[in-house]
């Protein structure tokens, strides 16, 4: 790898990357983690659209088939988009962009990278012991009747919660108490504080889903009856229980992405950001609202109709700082510098992702609509246009920005603009058609269909295939690069970041000197 | 237009995509304002930032962005307010629908529904009942009231626009009135097990006469007792079970009776009539070795009439 | 910070003394029925004491503010839970079975 | 370094003391949050079903020794009162005090333990257990009592199991004063414990009129 003292060659060992304090190493080490698992979860993923390719039973049947659905959507939320962002780019970032040596509390840094990869590990196990088929989101009362291996996972889920938290407490501490002299609040990057208000939600949210699925073990394991019918117990509040915690969630992914965006926009087109004060409140009050949103998950759950009504008008404004991000963003590019690398690529890809997977979650918390649309394709199209569409192309375009400063050295910018072009192309090509199949009504979770739904099922597999040629072109560069690429220079794109002026690989402790802060953000 | 971008490529032969009552008119409508919206906006934000970075594309290495302002009080007035307004609009569209999906006329006609693993069954007010096939007059509102017997189900007529989740421990409710005779599908949309996507029922719409003919008639008159059993067995019993020995969820269900069966407990019984009777009513009792307790109890559900049946044709099966 | 306020010796036994004729009270209160109000008492004395705890022992009356809102937001936001499911549980129409 | 009155350790990635200690008592309170929120949860599935059922609720309470609730009451409030004392000590250098002070903390905690230990096995005697282990149909039994004491079991369970968590760290904080790593300049992990305990006692302070007081 690159020359001269580093962070990556300062220690040598296995020893010194599995009990590593700094920062930048727990970094790579949550890169390594959350990529392995994102292979996973796609090779899931590609196995369930290969069984949904044509009617009948393809390769499986529909009991593996609930297992294989279950175990795409748990990996991919619980140890790939949640850790993703936070653990992977803030870890790294984070401290550099403040102009902090490390982050506040660096063993508690490393114990939540322990706590995902044990958690993952216990969660994992379970496919040896029978495996899951209750769907990601654990409903009562089947997931206390299935007779499958639901306890390890929820246990394990629990654990990687830990993870989550633990990361936030920290993120939340780090920019409090060690920005560099001279960087006031209003001076942090953009990514800054959409880790700060990612970190709040991780660590207000993220306690419910604990006890939500201490519940449910508790459940399996005792009868206490909570959730079950059968004891007095009602099912439908375990719903809230969970939403409580998986609407926050879904902010957990998308918040940092839009971070990420955002320094992309300011870097690439060399401007400062249109707007910076409304994107950092747009990001709190994103935070806060999405408190208060999540019985929109169950508008036909039997919860009550004013219930509904107040959820549905609730989840609403919501829309509201996500369209001041966005117009923000584009009056960015107005009259800037722009350059088309693979970074700003992935960028755009966002913008014209998210803004799809927007409004259509705008029509999924139309009441009425929704009722047509709950657990139909239309709302799995609706989440992967936000998660993949958005946190995941979020992660890719923050990921090809930083990596020079990473690992020092370029990576071969047609190859990351041709995996770009094939990751868009086929992520349109497999799940737009899932809109037209959700809205003429094919349910989600289905191992198998009636015979209309069947061309647009072959259409959406084959772009399954497009996107995975994409990632795997994606990691050949990256991995290309890390190895073999050519020196990048301290700052390769001339962005205005802190992270950008110490030099690439950073040291060990980031800066030679603590930099003073005199300028404001972007400038 | 609108429609044609969205339908095309479409084969359905009946149809999920054609609305067959007014809700599902009426919702059609809040569907495409809201797709309407949503593409100008989108092409709108789409074309802009295409726009602007081509327009703006760097022409030299060192060259720095230009603009001048970081603040427009109207255009970031407008681009939080429109946006509202129309979510306001989108909400309260949604809320004036969805008070009619929940108010049903006085003056509906009431049956009942069961889901259970993994199928539906329909009780009408003459007792009469059905399993997997709905049957409900052209014209005429029909509400209807539903549980379940076992975990979460969700009832589901896409050409109808509407659903709603079939909870064990309460009872919810449903109502709609087709205006065109014909076949419709029902879905069950909540992941209940490995039967899940075969769990799957018929409302068909038909005019009132031959409806209310149709409710008159005895569906078993003229059937032996293990015909009437072969007849539940296949609306009820073969998501679970084959009538070979192939095992499913269930054992298969060939040449059971009499046979040694290995209980969990460790014992070991003859399957006799009795043995079968409790295997169905209440199969938490005994459950067959090497299997889970899955089996939904079908007391109070079942007919004393389909109840022999079933024994008398499981009896049959070699 | 390190300028610690404490209370003293004193300070803190007086505050324990509190605690303890509250406790009394609420013991003296179940035994008296006010009908609809008993819960409601029950709690307003339960936060009468939880606020000593929180001012006194665990300091936050003299330390820095931030910890207010970080309790405070906890509390708020565990509040806003209850009060939307318990929205949903009391306005639930039942359905009831009229065969 | 064999002073307590010395003994301040500093971090690297910290600039100076003051910056390290508030930024560990804003982790800690972050910390007290979520564990707010977590038994939060089960306070707020409790209310809900003593709203849903209050006669089932009612007859459990019934089944509770006030009495001995009253008690634990007692003694984890004076257990907070010595555990704020100590730190007090410990910032005037009175070591020997602010070890006492911890001793009677510990004390009280096992106290704690041991009156819950009696209550849960005259419970358990009987056969009120949790969930589906739950075989009482003597005196006083309802439909439905066994939610009721689920949620017993599972609160005061947490609770009890975060009271045990609480003694080890105290134990600990106790095994430093010994060790000279704490004094006048470095009490600051005595603080956080304190908090901790301090938050032990607070949800006990609602879990006590919740569970025992229920009319
Ligand atoms: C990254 C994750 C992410 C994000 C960011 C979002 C964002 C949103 N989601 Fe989504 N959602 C999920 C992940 C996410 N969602 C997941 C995983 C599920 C399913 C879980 C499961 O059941 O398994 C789900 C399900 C889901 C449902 C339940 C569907 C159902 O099961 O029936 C609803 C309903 O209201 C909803 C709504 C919304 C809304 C209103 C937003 C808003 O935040 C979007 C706001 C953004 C915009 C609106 C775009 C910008 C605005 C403009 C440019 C203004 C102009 C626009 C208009 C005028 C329309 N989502
Ligand atoms: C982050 C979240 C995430 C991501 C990325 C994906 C990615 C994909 N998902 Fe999934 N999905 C979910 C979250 C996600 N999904 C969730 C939560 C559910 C709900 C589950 C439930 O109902 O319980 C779901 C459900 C779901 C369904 C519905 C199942 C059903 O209801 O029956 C389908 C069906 O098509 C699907 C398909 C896909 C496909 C084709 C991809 C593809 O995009 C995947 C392509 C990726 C790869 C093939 C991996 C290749 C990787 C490498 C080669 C390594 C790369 C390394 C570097 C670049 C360094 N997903
Ligand atoms: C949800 C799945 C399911 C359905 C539906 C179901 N069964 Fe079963 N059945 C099982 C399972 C699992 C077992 C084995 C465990 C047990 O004994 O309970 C079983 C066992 C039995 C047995 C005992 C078999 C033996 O080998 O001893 C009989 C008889 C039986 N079922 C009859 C029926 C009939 C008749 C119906 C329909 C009216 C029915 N079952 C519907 C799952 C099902
Ligand atoms: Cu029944 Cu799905
Ligand atoms: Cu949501």
């Amino acid at each position: 790898m690159a020359t001269g003292k580093n962070y990556l060659n300062w220690q040598k060992g296995i020893a010194s990357w599995l009990f590593t304090l700094d920062h930048k190493r727990i970094g790579i080490l949550y890169m390594i983690t959350v990529f392995s698992f994102f292979f996973v979860g796609g090779v899931f993923a590609l196995l369930m659209r290969i069984e949904l390719f044509s009617i009948g039973e393809t390769i499986m049947n529909s009991n593996l088939y609930n297992h294989i659905m279950t175990y795409h959507g748990a990996i991919m939320v619980f140890m790939v988009i949640i850790p993703g962002i936070p653990a992977f780019l803030g870890n790294f970032v984070l401290p550099l962009q403040i102009g902090a040596k490390d982050v506040a509390f660096p063993r508690l840094n490393l114990l939540s990278w322990y706590c995902l990869i044990i958690g993952a590990g216990i969660a994992l196990i379970s496919l040896f012991l029978g495996g899951v088929d209750t769907g990601w989101t654990f409903y009562t009362p089947y997931s206390i009747e299935s007779n499958t291996a639901v306890v390890p996972v929820v246990l394990g889920a629990f654990v990687m919660g830990f993870s989550s938290i633990l990361t936030g407490l920290n993120f939340i501490v780090t920019i409090h108490k060690l920005r560099a002299p001279g960087m006031h609040f209003f001076r942090m990057p953009l990514f800054v504080w959409s880790l700060y208000s990612t970190a709040i939600i991780q660590v207000l949210a993220t306690p419910v889903l604990a006890i939500t699925l201490l519940l449910l073990i508790a459940e399996r394991v005792l009868g206490v009856g909570i959730f079950d019918p059968q004891s007095g117990g009602d099912p439908v509040l375990f719903q809230h229980f969970f939403w409580f915690y998986s609407h926050p969630a879904v902010y957990i992914m998308i918040l940092p992405a839009m971070g990420v965006v955002s320094e992309l926009i300011a870097a690439f087109s060399r401007q400062k950001i249109f707007g910076y004060k409304a994107i950092v409140f747009a990001s709190l009050s994103i935070a806060a609202l999405s408190f208060f949103v999540w019985g929109h998950h169950m508008f036909v759950s039997g919860q009550s109709e004013w219930a509904n009504i107040i959820f549905s008008g609730l989840t609403m404004l919501v829309g509201v700082p996500t369209a001041v991000k966005i117009f923000n963003w584009v009056s960015t590019l107005y009259k800037g510098s722009i350059k088309f690398d693979t970074p700003l690529l992935f960028a755009m890809g966002f913008l014209f992702l998210f803004l799809i997977g927007g409004v259509t979650g705008v029509m999924l918390a139309t009441i009425a609509l929704d009722v047509h649309f709950h657990d139909t394709y239309f709302v799995v199209a609706h989440f992967h246009y936000v998660m993949v569409g958005g946190s995941i192309m979020g992660i890719m375009g923050g990921f090809f920005y930083w990596f020079p400063k990473m690992f020092g050295r370029m990576y071969n910018e047609f190859l990351g603009r041709i995996s770009f072009g094939f990751i868009f192309l086929g992520f349109n090509v497999t799940f737009f058609p899932q809109f037209i199949l959700g809205f003429s009504g094919m349910p989600r979770r289905y191992a198998d269909y009636i015979a209309p739904y069947e061309s647009l099922n072959q259409v959406s597999t084959v772009g399954s295939w497009l996107i995975t040629i994409g990632f795997i072109i994606a990691l050949v560069t990256l991995l290309k690069g890390i190895f073999k690429g050519p020196i990048a220079g301290d700052n390769p794109w001339g962005a205005k970041t802190l992270e950008w002026q110490t030099s690439s690989p950073p040291p060990h402790e980031n800066f030679l000197t603590t930099p003073k802060v005199t300028k404001g953000v972007y400038e | 237009m609108l429609k044609l971008f969205l339908f095309s490529g479409l084969s359905f032969g009946q149809s999920e995509t054609t609305a067959v009552t007014d809700y599902a008119h009426q919702l059609d409508q809040l569907n495409q304002f809201l797709i309407g919206i949503s593409v100008v906006f989108c092409l709108l934000i789409t074309f802009g930032f295409i726009y602007f970075a081509i327009r703006y594309r760097r022409k030299s290495d060192l060259e720095e962005g230009h603009a001048k302002t970081l603040h427009n009080s109207i255009l970031e007035f407008s681009w939080s307010f429109i946006p509202f307004v129309i979510f306001m609009v989108a909400f309260v569209w949604g809320w004036l629908l969805y008070s009619d999906l929940k108010t049903a006329p006085a003056n509906s006609l009431e049956i009942h529904v069961y889901g259970q693993k993994w199928s539906w069954g329909f009780v009408y007010k003459n007792g009469r009942k059905t399993t997997n096939e709905l049957y409900v007059p052209v014209g005429k509102p029909v509400k209807l009231i539903m549980t379940s017997r076992d975990v979460i189900h969700s009832f589901s007529i896409p050409s109808f626009r509407i659903k709603q989740d079939v909870v064990p421990g309460m009872y919810t409710s449903l109502w709609f009135k087709a205006n065109q005779k014909g076949q419709f599908n029902v879905f069950c949309t909540e992941l209940c097990g490995t039967g899940h996507s075969t769990m799957l029922a018929k409302i068909n719409v038909m005019s009132l006469e031959v409806w209310e003919e149709w409710l008159r008639k005895d569906p078993y008159k003229g059937l032996t007792l293990s015909q009437i059993g072969e007849k539940t067995f296949q609306g009820r019993c073969t998501a679970c079970h084959t009538i070979t020995k192939e095992k499913k969820i269930g054992p298969g269900l060939a040449d059971l009776f009499k046979a040694q069966r290995l209980l969990v407990s460790g014992k070991n019984v003859i399957a006799d009539e009795n043995y079968i009777r409790e295997s169905i009513l209440n199969p938490s009792a005994q459950i067959v070795s090497g299997y889970p307790d899955q089996m939904t109890p079908f007391v109070g559900i079942l007919s004393e009439e389909e109840l022999s049946g079933l024994i008398e044709y499981i009896k049959t099966l070699k | 910070m390190s300028q610690e306020h404490t209370i003293g010796f004193k300070g803190y036994l007086r505050i324990l003394i509190l605690l303890l004729v509250l406790t009394a009270l609420t013991l003296g209160v179940s035994l008296v029925d006010f009908g609809m109000l008993n819960t409601f008492i029950a709690m307003l004395i339960a936060t009468i004491k939880g606020m000593l705890v929180l001012l006194y022992f665990m300091h936050l009356k003299y330390d820095d503010k931030s910890y207010w809102v970080v309790f405070g937001s906890s509390v708020f936001f565990l509040i806003l839970f209850f009060l939307l499911s318990e929205i949903d549980i009391a306005t639930r129409v039942l359905e009831v079975n009229t065969l | 370094m064999s002073k307590n009155s010395d003994y301040q350790p500093l971090a690297h990635h910290f600039d100076n003391y003051e910056q390290q200690a508030s930024a560990g008592k804003l982790g800690v309170w972050l910390f007290l949050a979520t564990e707010i929120l977590m038994f939060g949860g089960l306070f707020v599935g409790y209310v809900i079903y003593s709203v849903e059922y209050p006669d089932i609720f009612k007859a459990g309470a019934y089944f509770l020794d006030w009495k001995k609730g009253a008690i634990n009451t007692v003694v984890l409030l004076v257990s907070s009162f010595t555990m704020a004392i100590s730190i007090y000590y410990a910032q005037k250098n009175q070591m020997k005090k602010c070890q006492q002070a911890l001793v009677i903390t510990i004390l009280c905690g096992l106290l704690f333990m041991f009156i819950k230990y009696l209550e849960y096995s005259h419970k358990m005697h009987v056969g009120i257990l949790p969930g589906k282990f739950f075989t009482y149909t003597g005196e006083g039994f309802v439909e439905g009592l066994p939610l009721y004491f689920s949620f017993y079991y599972l609160m005061t369970g947490l609770h009890a199991s975060h009271v045990i968590i609480g003694l080890v760290l105290i134990g600990w904080m106790l095994y430093k004063t010994f060790k000279k790593q704490i004094g006048p300049k470095h009490y600051v992990p005595l603080e956080y414990v304190g908090l901790f305990w301090h938050l032990v006692d607070l949800i006990w302070i609602y879990l006590f009129p919740l569970l025992y007081l229920v009319e």
